[in-house]
């Protein structure tokens, strides 16, 4: 069966391009980073060209970036990286309700060993209020950490302007920019901010490879003690293949933005303007207009995300649902939930996220499917006549 | 490198989850169970029939995730032609086996499957004392 | 120019096969294996699959094994992982004082947090005892931590006496086996050990990847927290593709293990004899029996290691030395001195270790090109006629 | 893919270091310059005979790293045919830059050079003064 991968969100193929621009550094050009010798520098020289045209493409000094195993790495080490280097300064972190599990879980994790934690509401659209952040910083305040883009309903928040409120108040201000980079311009200047997290698998790079940006001056305790690369903030031998991909990966795709933004918001539009008219009871989550281009996250009333999912699954069709249903693990996504939604609704959602693979026959696909599907399981449903009070 | 069945689910859930039977409500019941946590993403309603303590029929409807309902579409299939007593004694084990297996994180739909089961019957005995 | 590489303690090439079982997990079966579709399912399968059989391998179950992205993240993991987890219980920690940076500066680190550690003194061939240990162990032990096999010079270490030691006092033990997995047995039941640290890229597998062996019943402290990765101990998503590539690297060498012992014994031994015979003044470094079979580690007196190495570098050869000569960091090996050396004789240390393609005729080259390279160096040095009063 | 240079050394360095000049020692010294921390993997000897307040001829002997070498070698036929003040007002970046440029990590090499020189011309001065 043909399968149609509309979870570009959660992860992307690896460009061949990339994959083949990784292999002589598996095979042939293998020395260790570290080592002093010809096969060590060669190594050496391929990470460092790769992190200049990482940092080039953000707007950041080479020096400003530190490569990690992913943007979870990231996110990590920037928010306790910070915490544990400024423990003398204050204990106070402002976030959001919606970050990824990769920065709220850490927050969570800091607020148990005793860290005050901020988590700021967001309005219906997953937007975060700037001025909420202005009056919830005191003079304990270490850190403010809000993700560019949400990985759920896409909503692209204010960076720049609450970065000058941070850095009005100098505090050390994060962003997890893992759904943006590769997606929609990611500049550390313009953003201005101090640390900025990303992840080459989500834009055609390999999984296990990512990025800290840490702006000159800030210091950081490392998550790694070692060897001391990457000037002494993540020690461990560096994954050189990887990160010539991750480098290659960013320059194909970067070039790509401005047409496959056209392109993919008109495929997103398309298939929003579809499922909003073709299914009764469909809501758009998220900002309508302030969005990943890439980006649908729909609730579908009175059925359950996980079993749409799996219908469609077994049509071949992957996307993903903001409801996890599992006897060790219950609950709609914290994203819709905190953005005000009936758990019932909640639990109806279904993200879906295009790429570079995406074609109009792809949508038109995945729209006749849901209808049948959604009608399957509306039949089976109770809460249609319980809300609705029709059979 | 094809996938063997999604969530690891053996092929009878993915197919009950298709196809499952015994969908729709029964238009004078002599027991409704229900299982209703919808903070919780379930919703489930057990329609049954009964004659000299015999389920003679038995129709669901179910707000969950696949597993739940290929279970419940299970469930109301099992009881059919079993005694109260019998349709009571039916245990997770004998329900993850009727679907050749429940994955380990898809186990509380038997528990669910088990709970719904009681509820009817508890019902139809409210009504049959009335 | 063609280049002889006899480092493969600090790296070893990917193995063609590897680089061949990690491709399709790039680019076709891309899925993540957190996604409840095929597409994550076909990569979680895989994932679990290389799980078992690395566990099976060092004689785990599935579920004792949490992959990381090196032998530095495991070696943090372990230390660190324990110790905040225990934080109640007691806070000293032991160690040896020849362990890799990983575990011997994430000591440091935990010691300027307020931990307390003992490194322990090493006898003159590189060995921990057993004994200094059971001294050491106080009722606020929490933790030991000896290797499996010392990276420089090879000294593998009584792990399963060491055990007996830690069982009886019911304090976990950890190993950095870095070295040693793929290279001899290692299998945590009879090394008796709660903990053990591998990396890929010692094993002809992908650099970027390894894993920790955790004692069921043992619970960690998290380094990263977020999606609940690796059953809660280790979130981020999964890096399928060197995941599979390191299984693969493992099931290759873990078979060549008996053959590739007896030859790289052999030509070890053929180098060792060579160098001690033709050139004056040399010793061996490390222990002459309980050694890694690919291990050679020599002083050469009067040189200094850096330059003997470059200079065999000039010739192609690709060796590495204990002494490092920057301004930023000065010092000799502390795994030398750890071992008595003065450090005149540890500056003129030179590591060379052997692997899947190294032949006799290599080592004959380099005995051939080190002898002119020594009398070259030697000539220029004005130790030989302090110490030897010769010119 | 291949290396350009070990350590990204300049030719010019490397050359030095593979066969560098001036290598020994003079019977007859004017002066002798030591630079010596063994313990820091370093110890240097420079011999000059001097003519006139003129450097006529310098040997030297190193136990260093490559750069060492390279840049002791350097230093010495740098300081050949310079008058005593000349040689004394060498600087650190004079010397990387007669070695096409040291590497960053490599700068204190300059510095150990210009030590050596003070040193010997030092040593010398106070021979005459005798
Ligand atoms: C917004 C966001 N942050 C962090 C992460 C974690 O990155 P990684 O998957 O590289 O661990 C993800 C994706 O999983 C993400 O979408
Ligand atoms: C003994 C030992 N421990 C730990 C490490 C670190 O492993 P990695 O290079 O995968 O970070 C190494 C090698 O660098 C090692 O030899």
């Amino acid at each position: 069966m043909k399968r149609i991968y509309l979870d570009y969100a959660a992860t992307t193929p690896t460009d061949p391009e990339v994959a083949k621009a990784m292999l002589p550094y598996l095979t042939k050009s293998y020395g260790n980073p570290s080592s002093l010798h010809s096969f060590g520098l060669e190594a050496k020289e391929a990470i460092e060209e790769a992190r200049g045209s990482i940092a080039d493409s953000i707007g950041a000094r080479s020096s400003e970036v530190i490569f990690t195993s992913g943007g979870t790495e990231a996110d990590n080490l920037a928010i306790k990286g910070i915490t544990f280097q400024n423990k003398s300064r204050g204990d106070h972190i402002i976030t959001s309700s919606i970050e990824h599990p990769a920065a709220i879980e850490t927050c969570k994790f800091l607020e148990k060993r005793g860290n005050r934690i901020t988590y700021l509401r967001v309005d219906s659209n997953g937007l975060v209020d700037p001025d909420e952040i202005k009056k919830a910083i005191t003079n304990k305040t270490i850190l403010v950490s809000i993700m560019h883009a949400n990985n759920e309903v896409g909503t692209i928040e204010p960076i720049a302007d609450i970065a000058k409120i941070t850095k009005e108040a100098d505090i050390p201000f994060h962003t997890d920019a893992v759904q943006t980079f590769g997606h929609i311009p990611v500049n550390v200047k313009s953003l201005g901010v101090d640390l900025l997290s990303v992840s080459a698998h989500k834009l055609y790079g390999p999984k296990g490879i990512g990025a800290l940006y840490v702006r000159k001056g800030l210091e950081l305790t490392p998550l790694f003690h070692g060897g001391g690369q990457e000037n002494k903030n993540r020690s461990g031998t560096e994954n050189t293949a990887s990160i010539v991909g991750f480098a290659k990966a960013v320059d194909l795709t970067i070039q790509e933005i401005p047409t496959e933004t056209i392109r993919l918001t008109s495929l997103r539009d398309l298939f929003i303007k579809g499922i909003l008219e073709k299914i009764d009871d469909t809501r758009l989550n998220g900002h309508p207009q302030l969005r990943l281009p890439n980006n649908i996250n729909v609730s579908i009333d009175y059925i359950e995300g996980e079993s749409v999912m799996l219908n469609l699954d077994l049509e071949g069709i992957c996307v993903s649902t903001g409801s996890a249903c599992s006897s060790s693990e219950h609950g709609p996504s914290h994203v819709l939930l905190a953005m005000g939604l009936p758990r019932e609704q909640a639990y109806g959602s279904l993200r879906i996220t295009l790429g570079r693979w995406t074609n109009e026959t792809h949508i038109e696909y995945i729209l006749d499917s849901l209808i049948k599907i959604v009608t399957k399981l509306r039949a089976m449903s109770p809460l249609v006549v319980k809300v609705k009070n029709i059979e | 490198m094809m996938a063997k069945g999604l969530f690891n689910f053996s092929k009878k859930i993915l197919e009950r989850f298709s196809n499952p039977e015994n969908v729709g409500r029964i238009v004078k019941p002599d027991g409704i169970g229900y299982v209703s946590d919808p903070s919780h993403g379930i919703d489930l309603e057990l329609y049954i029939k009964i004659n000299n303590s015999i389920i003679t029929e038995a129709k669901f409807k179910a707000f969950g995730c696949a597993a739940t309902i290929a279970t419940i579409s299970m469930v109301s299939e099992m009881i059919e032609g079993k005694s109260i007593d019998q349709a009571l004694a039916i245990s997770e084990d004998e329900i993850s086996a009727a679907l050749n297996g429940l994955p380990p994180s898809k186990m509380h739909c038997a528990r669910l499957g088990r709970e719904l089961i009681s509820s009817a019957i508890y019902d139809s005995k409210k009504r049959s004392n009335i």
